[in-house]
């Protein structure tokens, strides 16, 4: 068994290194920026001509309707479906891109509720204070509003971003040969699958302790401002 | 000179402010006065643009807001340019610093240089008494600090008007007495000022000018002596109700 | 346009020969040492070799290698695939390079279990979507699915399934890893279930292709070389009808 | 194709109503009472005796330790474990209730994190009106904090939920025969993957619109007391 | 009767209550004041047990309490149930009714059934002049009305003492005047009570006796008319700092 851990892990960490964490960071870093426009569209009311709000409108639903699906169906059909499905309407991706994009939207959906929720519980006299200083929407969203929104959302943000790292165990079925696909073709030779699986699951559980440890700090750094009641 | 037309605005259901016809002088205090509900927070609001009166004409030294069209962007951040907003309840920036919170109008909007824009702020510190405040957070501040951290951060922007909407009623009678006198200090210095209050001491005191609102109706608009020594009956009522 | 007519093989990258499998099947194929092998995979580089190709081996899961044959993410998947009628309607199959014979597998103080027959009603661990699990079903056994083979061995030996129907070269693998496996086999008569014929998989439109391979397994037959790897991973020739 | 939609759809419609509903209104249920219990102790702070108070903290040690474990390893391992793994050591569970542990004990990592910002989230202010009418610790949880915590919470246990649904379908792997598993048998034999995949991906969805709909229905229940700012 | 004695709260920098040795005696009303940061919340909500000070002795008619002892829960309930208290910023429960913020206590504390509880909490309501509010929620009320229902909420469990934590000082000038119209009622009916405000009005013509508390020391403790008549050169300073 000893024999069996010292000749596997690195195998299995190597796949971990060259998938796992490039997978997750891009797709992760691509779905923060989908969730916050998202998020942002939907709580926005369209303003000016009647053509631009109507085309606006249209906008919401489209991204209402983009955040029902991606949260409402698997993962893995997302991928089959991106991977394989596209292909017949003569859209290619590689593995690689299919996987990003299908994680970016799927991360997209379920954390624009999040950063949508966040938002609006920054209380209204915060845009205005920052609105009487001269600010424009932009100035205030970004200087004022999101970095006390982040403070709120960071828990549930981390929960995704720990989540997503496990889901792309999934993107073996589109042919990426990731850790856990890894585990299973060594389990098939010396038949110790609760072996493989628990070094797989230490191997997680490296990647999400750091993940963990950096919400951590970065909690601790975003609560800098606030008090702490006593007792 | 702010002057408002006219002006007229409605709530889904309520009309707060019912043909509003009043000019605010330079260089001068005006007070605000009126019952809970009158329309006094709805009528300082429309001067900074944080509410958008239906119709009527709102100027502000040359500048014409006409409130019945679609105001574009530029103009509604020029006007607020040209005025500073001191909330009731603050409302600081509570991720940011003290100076940050003084600074960054004046970095981001007015586009200061860093060293410029904090120079300017801890003088306005050491004008209020706070300097050695200025790297805390605002939770680490009591309330009557916080408002005069609030009305640093107006006045570092060097607006025209400065609007204040009950600046001291969240505060206890000590705190109050400090924040009125940075108020009385600025009136003295000449600042345009519009003072939405119930403190009469401050109004009979500071105000040069003493607008009495009821209803979303300008009831009363003249001096304080007028106001204070020759009070029509509904006036007289209103002094009454705010004794214990 | 596909040119159902043309003879010329096409191939998803061009001169290579691009091989999918799930590689989590020893012997067939199974992850040694870090590099993918097996008998399958050193079928796959002779198949290429002789055919004039570079072989490239994509590991993916089953529903993806059918959905895959068809998308031309791979042009032959190489995974002990069983010839079925079912899977003629759909596929093309090169000329088969192994028959394997089914065995059904017990725990060894199984004494319910001494034929085929005697599955029915028994609960029985077969991988989903396989034939073995078609003739459980058939012999009127209660199939439990379970997707990996050590997991299937696993329910036996823990009691929580009677038995399973695999291939014995499979199994042989197996007890050669874990010689004190509490697990005993009888070998199905092929009256009973006929030896299946394992074949490259691959796409209906490819002709040209499937010409290429079957000339490429004649000519490793021929040689030897089917036997020479037969030996290796099996212990005994089962590339022979 | 037609047909295959027809012919399949009620049996994969069935296996969903017999597994991944019963699987996961089963496990959610669990993992909210083990979240909350979880959530109770973590920010509870023991006193009196010195015995109970050190016992006390070993208790919330072994809490902050089951929380990371079952976040940082695959939810895939964690099954495999209680089903596969801990027979070795004796301890043999049937499918279905090996599935409903690790889901719930899974769930209830997650959510526990989700409950503990939220009771933290409501102002101290609250418990101190509460315990100055007289109630016990327990009163005051029940009756005035955890109504008001729900709410903030309700957005990421429903995200939570909705995961869940979906996550049943790694059942498959411990012998459960669940929608997902039954469409791949059923693709088995009619090699139109991508097809079937897509009808599960339907019936998931119209599982998670179910309870897409009754969060929405709840969020603006339990909102009723929130006054809505202008503008 | 309650009584303090040899009272010590140390906070971890700030010795906020030192050695207090003061009484609060039934059917009056004892109105402390001192400066702010000197105490009075942390004694006042000493005599509800919601701050525990290290050592002393608490005496709530026979009930004792050892402050450098263990205190059991039982024990805490009891005390709590004598004593009510009101916010300075209400903490009304936001998810609960009108109705139901009153009648919570009643029914699950005292156990009385939800009939009994109604009715009772409908009369208050009545005496503080908001009868028909009781199906909103507290969102739905302006400070004042807020103010009278937390009052309502601690007089519904019919506590032998009241403590009020500056009710007033969050409410603008009427509102106030409202609420301290409710107090002077409550003190006409022989209520006993401890108020901590900054209305010397208030103080003067209601307290039966004042405490003035200065860095956690109780520094003056008599009649009202001893403090405001013949005030020492601190007192005298005190009521002059509140000046505007
Ligand atoms: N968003 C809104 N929708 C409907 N009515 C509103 C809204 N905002 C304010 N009002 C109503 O408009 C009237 C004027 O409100 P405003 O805040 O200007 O009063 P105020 O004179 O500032 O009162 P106070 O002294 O209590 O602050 C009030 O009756 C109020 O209920
Ligand atoms: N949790 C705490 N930790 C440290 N110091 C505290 C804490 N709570 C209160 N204090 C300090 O104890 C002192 C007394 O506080 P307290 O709230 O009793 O004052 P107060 O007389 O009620 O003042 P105010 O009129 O401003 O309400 C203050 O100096 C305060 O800073
Ligand atoms: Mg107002
Ligand atoms: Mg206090």
């Amino acid at each position: 068994m000893w024999n069996t851990i010292v000749n596997s892990t690195p195998e299995i960490f190597w796949a971990g290194v060259k998938f796992t964490i490039p997978l997750t960071l891009i797709s992760f870093v691509i779905g923060f920026v989908i969730a916050v426009g998202t998020a942002l569209v939907r709580i926005s009311r369209p303003k000016g001509n009647p053509v631009f709000a109507g085309l606006w409108e249209f906008l919401k639903l489209f991204l209402s309707f983009y955040v029902w699906l991606f949260r409402s169906t698997p993962l893995l059909v997302q991928l089959f479906i991106v991977f394989f499905g596209l292909p017949n309407v003569g859209i290619q991706f590689d593995a690689f891109t299919a996987g990003i994009i299908t994680f970016s939207l799927n991360t997209g959906a379920y954390c624009s509720e999040t950063v949508r929720g966040a938002i609006l519980s920054i209380p209204e006299s915060q845009w205005e204070a920052a609105y009487s200083i001269g600010m424009t929407y932009r100035q205030v969203l970004f200087r004022i509003v999101f970095p006390q929104a982040l403070r709120v959302a960071l828990p549930p943000l981390s929960n995704s971003f720990i989540g997503l790292v496990k889901d792309t165990s999934l993107a073996s079925s589109i042919t990426i040969l990731e850790m856990f696909m890894v585990s299973q073709q060594i389990a098939a030779k010396n038949y110790e699958p609760l072996l493989m699986y628990s070094i797989v699951a230490v191997v997680y559980a490296l990647f999400c302790t750091v993940l963990s440890i950096a919400q951590h700090y970065l909690e601790k750094y975003m609560s800098r401002y606030v008090q702490v009641t006593g007792e | 000179m702010i002057k408002l037309e006219h002006v007229d605005k409605q709530f889904a259901d309520h009309h707060a402010l019912n043909d509003i016809n009043v000019e605010f002088p330079e260089n001068e205090t005006t007070v605000i006065l009126g019952p809970s509900g009158a329309g006094k927070s709805t009528l300082l609001r429309s001067l900074n643009l944080l509410e958008r009166p239906q119709s009527g004409i709102y100027q502000i030294n040359d500048e014409k807001v006409d409130f019945a069209k679609e105001l574009p962007t530029s103009q509604i951040l020029r006007v607020r340019r040209k005025t500073g907003m001191v909330f009731q309840s603050w409302n600081l920036f509570p991720h940011l610093t003290i100076l940050q919170n003084i600074t960054e109008g004046p970095i981001h909007v007015l586009k200061q240089s860093k060293e410029q824009a904090e120079k300017v702020a801890v003088g306005l510190l050491q004008q209020v008494g706070l300097d050695g405040t200025q790297h805390r957070y605002p939770s680490q501040l009591s309330g009557g600090q916080q408002q005069r951290i609030s009305i640093c951060r107006a006045l570092a922007m060097n607006p025209e008007y400065i609007l204040f909407d009950e600046p001291t009623s969240a505060l206890d009678p000590e705190l109050e007495a400090q924040v009125l006198h940075v108020l009385l200090n600025l009136a003295q210095s000449k600042q345009s000022m519009v003072v939405v209050t119930h403190n009469m001491e401050f109004a009979r005191r500071v105000a040069t000018k003493i607008v009495f609102v009821e209803d979303g109706k300008v009831e009363f608009d003249g001096t304080p002596s007028e106001f204070f020594d020759h009070p029509t009956q509904r006036i007289h009522d209103f002094l009454n109700g705010m004794q214990f | 346009g596909k040119d159902s007519s043309s003879s010329k093989a096409k191939l998803d990258t061009p001169g290579t020969l691009t091989i999918g499998l799930e590689g989590t099947f020893a012997p067939y194929s199974y992850r040694d040492n870090g590099k993918l092998t097996g008998f399958e995979v050193d079928l796959g580089k002779a198949i290429a070799k002789k055919a004039g190709l570079k072989a490239k081996f994509v590991p993916t899961k089953w529903d993806s290698l059918i959905a895959g044959v068809g998308d031309n993410k791979f042009d032959i998947v190489l995974n002990d695939v069983t010839i079925t009628k079912a899977r003629q309607k759909h596929y093309d199959f090169s000329t088969p390079y192994i028959y394997s014979k089914t065995v059904l597998i017990t725990k060894k103080d199984n004494t319910d279990i001494k034929n085929i027959e005697d599955i029915k009603g028994k609960k029985i661990a077969v991988g989903t979507g396989t034939d073995n699990a078609v003739q459980a079903e058939k012999y009127g056994a209660k199939t439990l699915s379970s997707s990996q083979f050590a997991d299937t061995l696993a329910l036996i030996q823990q009691g929580r399934a009677e038995g399973t129907l695999n291939s014995r070269e499979a199994l042989l693998d197996y007890l050669k890893d874990n010689p004190n496996a509490d697990l005993k086999y009888k070998v199905v008569p092929s009256s009973k279930i006929q030896s299946a014929k394992i074949a490259a998989l691959m796409s209906k439109d490819n002709p040209g292709l499937k010409k290429k391979v079957n000339k490429a397994i004649k000519e490793l037959r021929a040689d030897g070389t089917l036997e020479k790897l037969s030996n290796k991973y099996f212990t005994s020739n089962i590339t022979e009808k």
